[in-house]
């Protein structure tokens, strides 16, 4: 069943490059649908994709942790859905190939087939990165993207050289020392790009602030939610941890220099795709320190973080001047910040203090440091743009369309709740972290206990 | 059998760079090409026919086609 | 000096590299039996075991003569449908991304021989290329090269003649075997459960009806590729709306 | 041996994707890359004195080299193309808005 996740929204994308237009009004209920499977299965769900069995063959795997982050995923493009103004003509059916790659690259039990469907995620990416008019971006993020999928697919077959098999629980089933090592660093290599690591992240700026409210609103959450997912799948499920601490040194450096660009740009967007890059960094980091509290953290403050800036990148590219006119906007937009930046009883706050008492209980000191160096910088340029477009006046705002308005507003309140009463967030991340720590588990579920 | 895998594979290496350095654009998709219908022919040596006809279709033919018609309406060589 | 720098950075990747090679088998000595394409050789899977043999064995679980075909479109098959949809992606992306182009049409009086010859190489080419995808899993060949190869008889189509514009059917035909690829898949799910089940029987090893789904799948492939390259050579040589 | 090869041209692209400075040079870069890797990856299947994996009257039973290999590269080439067709659109693009395809020139006219 789960590969009708799959299915269905391919073939909406087929057909709708005839039937012009049936793409958009197609995507709500396409992703409903998908929701509704989620609904009824009951996990861990394992389908062998034409009936063959499972090192041989594809499987598709729906255990606690992808259940979620497939959930968390369709969540955004049911809300991108509702909000079809920023759409452009022709880019309905990107928006649908990109719901089918996100969803198999959750789903998939397969290593080669993963590489397959970040390859239709990055076509699909770079396409809405040329979104309005941006070529330069979109090529360098191409070049990028196509070495760094090269080397991933490196990775793919060193993996398959080893275990004799492409089939992520057989892979992790066996254990081949040195070599474990080539395949950890050629992945790092090959995620490195997508999950915005620090020499590999050149690209998020020059895409993220092309102007386009769509690119930076679908990529920075969904996609990037999913290659965290997908970060913390291979390394710890599959590769057993091996070279975390390269990941970890990657992530905090990464936080380091995002946020020192973020704070000299004099673009609001620019700022914001820096945050992103610094974001990513974080939670990479808090991934690498391989304990359940640290995951937990880290998939909830990447929760967190994609729900802030859902709610900023729209109404930073909508309303580019100031509040004047739209006192909701610019509440939901502070609300926002405050969450990013981690101010007490907001969402943001709970996710960072998580991530501190999980590395000062492992004895780490490093990564609290970070973080609130990192928290001090965020505060400073985030309340810096609060100040500019609360208090300076501008005649020149362009409305915001109602519905936009609406779902920014849900989302900040949810983010008020969560402050408050975290464990809507807290339970999905503390799944998804208690899964792809359950190695063993997740290798019964798929072989069936061979 | 190694003599002449070794000898493509030199040729290889000299087109790979070639392809590099050439001040002219077409003659880098030549060069290119040529490296694809070179790798065409390890494939063979590598029992891997069906590898070979696709490469020899796709990355030698249909790639310096496209190479060659984007050249074409960015209006030819810049320098 | 920035030449000098990269070489310095390549040098290192290809360090690094031949390092990685040392933990790998040596080139030629791999143990086939420890991989599971020996399965797939033997095809296996399913616990077969008896030996194969060319145009004896028969209704085994994978009827294809050709292994690699019987790995794309049938072990992997799922791959395959993502490849597509990748070159769909492309296509598609190349389209929405050339149009409104400014740029003129560099415009060229057709060689009097290319004109002259295409009359008898097309049919051929397009026969050629249909060969091959029909013939996808008994010889080498498939989906993937045949269609390139149709798209390559529009290429010399286009220029050859330079009134010839490609009509709105190709996309409708590349529409069509995308769908028809994933109904495959769905009638398999309904029939027996499984996405992408091969529902029909595989017959005797190495005859032209035979191994099931996969020639359909193969064909229905060839197409769409052909359509879809044909589709993005058009939009490479369209002059764009105005 | 072949693995030299493909890692020596893998270099060779890494080369020109950092000494270049136009962008078409980039794209033949990936190209170059794609095609190393996928030679790469074709002799990680092969296996001294065994025959092309298709039975036919030459070879009625199995004596094959590896074919999943084969199979992964089919799909990479086309994957490689698919992006190949995107980014050489892209170009015309680039060259369309900025005039040039040098990367100095067009940082020089972003700023």
């Amino acid at each position: 069943m789960i590969s009708l996740m799959i299915a269905i929204p391919l073939l909406f994308a087929f057909v709708s490059i005839v039937f012009k237009g049936l793409a958009k009004y197609a995507l709500p209920f396409i992703v409903l649908l998908n929701i509704l499977i989620l609904l009824i299965a009951s996990t861990p769900v394992v389908e062998n994709i034409g009936g063959w069995k499972a090192p041989f063959g594809i499987s598709l795997v729906l255990d606690d942790a992808s259940y979620y982050v497939v959930l968390v995923v369709n969540l955004i493009f049911l809300l991108l859905s509702l909000i079809p103004q920023i759409i452009d003509k022709g880019y309905d059916t990107i928006i649908l190939l990109l719901l089918t790659s996100t969803n198999g690259l959750v789903l998939t039990g397969d290593l080669f087939n993963s590489f397959v469907f970040i390859e239709i995620t990055a076509a699909a990416a770079y396409i809405l990165a040329y979104h309005r008019n941006n070529p330069y971006g979109a090529f360098k993020y191409l070049i990028i993207g196509g070495i760094s999928g090269s080397f991933y697919l490196l990775g793919t077959i060193f993996s398959y050289v080893g275990a004799g098999s492409l089939n992520m629980a057989h892979i992790s089933n066996n254990s081949f020392g040195q070599l474990t090592a080539a395949i950890a660093i050629l992945f790092i290599l090959g995620l490195g790009v997508e999950a915005k690591l620090f020499p590999l992240a050149g690209w998020v700026p020059d895409v993220y602030a092309s102007g386009s409210s769509l690119t930076p609103t679908i990529l920075g959450t969904a996609i990037t939610f999913a290659i965290m997912y997908l970060t913390g799948r291979i390394f710890i499920t599959v590769l057993h941890g091996t070279f975390l601490d390269v990941l970890y040194i990657l992530g905090l450096l990464t936080v380091i220099v995002g946020e020192v660009a973020a704070l000299r740009q004099d673009k609001l967007l620019r700022a914001l795709a820096y945050s992103s890059i610094a974001q990513a960094g974080l939670v990479v980091a808090a991934i690498s320190l391989n304990n359940i509290d640290s995951l937990t953290g880290a998939y909830f403050h990447s929760m967190n973080d994609l729900t802030a800036k859902f709610i900023l990148f729209p109404i930073a590219t909508v309303v580019i001047k100031g509040f004047e006119k739209d006192r909701l906007a610019g509440f939901a937009f502070s609300v926002a910040s405050f969450s990013l930046i981690g101010f007490p009883l907001f969402a943001g706050f709970r996710s960072k203090l998580l991530i501190i008492s999980s590395a000062f209980s492992a004895g780490n000191y490093i990564l609290p440091a970070v973080l609130f160096f990192a928290s001090i910088v965020e505060a400073a340029y985030l309340l810096k743009w609060n100040i500019k477009l609360w208090f300076e006046k501008s005649d020149t705002s362009n409305n915001i369309p109602w519905n936009l308005k609406t779902i920014v507003l849900v989302l900040s309140i949810l983010l008020l709740i969560i402050g408050i009463y975290p464990d809507l967030y807290l339970d999905a991340s503390r799944k998804i972290a208690q899964s792809i720590l359950d190695t063993q588990g997740y290798i019964n579920s798929v072989l069936g206990g061979i | 059998m190694t003599a002449a895998t070794i000898f493509v594979g030199i040729l290889m290496v000299i087109s790979g760079i070639l392809a590099i350095e050439s001040k002219k654009l077409l003659d880098s998709f030549i060069f290119l090409s040529l490296l694809s219908l070179l790798s065409v022919f390890l494939f063979i040596v590598l029992k891997a026919p069906d590898v070979a006809i696709t490469e020899a279709s796709v990355g030698a033919g249909l790639v310096t086609a496209v190479l060659i018609l984007a050249l074409r309406k960015i209006g030819g060589d810049e320098k | 000096m920035r030449r000098f720098l990269s070489a310095l950075i390549a040098l290192g990747l290809i360090i690094i590299l031949l390092e990685f090679l040392n933990l790998i088998p040596d080139f030629g000595n791999v143990d086939l039996s420890k991989r599971v394409s020996n399965s797939f050789i033997n095809k296996s899977v399913d616990g077969n075991n008896e030996t194969i043999e060319f145009k004896k064995s028969k209704d085994l679980e994978d009827g294809s003569a050709n292994v690699v075909t019987s790995i794309v479109v049938n072990y992997r098959s799922f791959d395959t449908l993502g490849e597509v949809t990748v070159l769909f992606t492309a296509a598609l992306g190349v389209g929405l991304i050339l149009k409104g182009l400014r740029r003129k049409r560099f415009y060229r009086e057709p060689n009097f021989i290319l004109k002259t010859a295409n009359g008898i190489l097309l049919p051929l080419i397009f026969l050629f290329g249909a060969y091959i995808f029909i013939h996808g899993h008994l010889t080498p060949g498939g989906g993937f090269p045949g269609g390139t190869i149709i798209a390559a008889g529009i290429l010399v189509l286009y220029l050859s003649n330079e009134k010839f514009e490609l009509s709105h059917r190709a996309k409708i035909l590349e529409s069509g075997m995308g769908t028809v690829y994933v109904l495959f898949g769905l009638v398999g799910l309904i029939l027996s459960g499984i996405f992408l089940r091969n529902f029909l029987p595989t017959g005797v090893i190495g005859e032209l009806f035979s191994a099931g789904i996969v020639p359909l799948i193969y064909v229905a492939i060839g197409f769409k590729v052909g359509a879809e390259l044909s589709n993005l050579i058009s939009e490479f040589q369209k002059e764009g709306q105005q | 041996m072949i693995y030299y090869i493909s890692i020596i041209l893998i270099g060779i692209g890494v080369y020109g994707l950092l000494s270049q400075k136009n962008l078409f040079k980039h794209l033949i870069s990936l190209a170059l890359i794609d095609t190393a890797i996928n030679l790469f990856i074709v002799s990680t299947g092969y296996i001294n004195g065994k025959e092309a994996p298709i039975y036919s009257e030459f070879t009625p039973i199995a004596n094959f080299v590896d074919p999943l290999p084969q199979a992964l590269v089919l799909t990479a080439i086309v994957i490689g193309v698919g992006v190949l067709a995107l980014g050489a659109a892209m170009l015309i693009k680039i060259k369309e808005k900025y005039g040039t395809l040098n990367v100095e020139e067009i940082r020089r006219g972003d700023k």
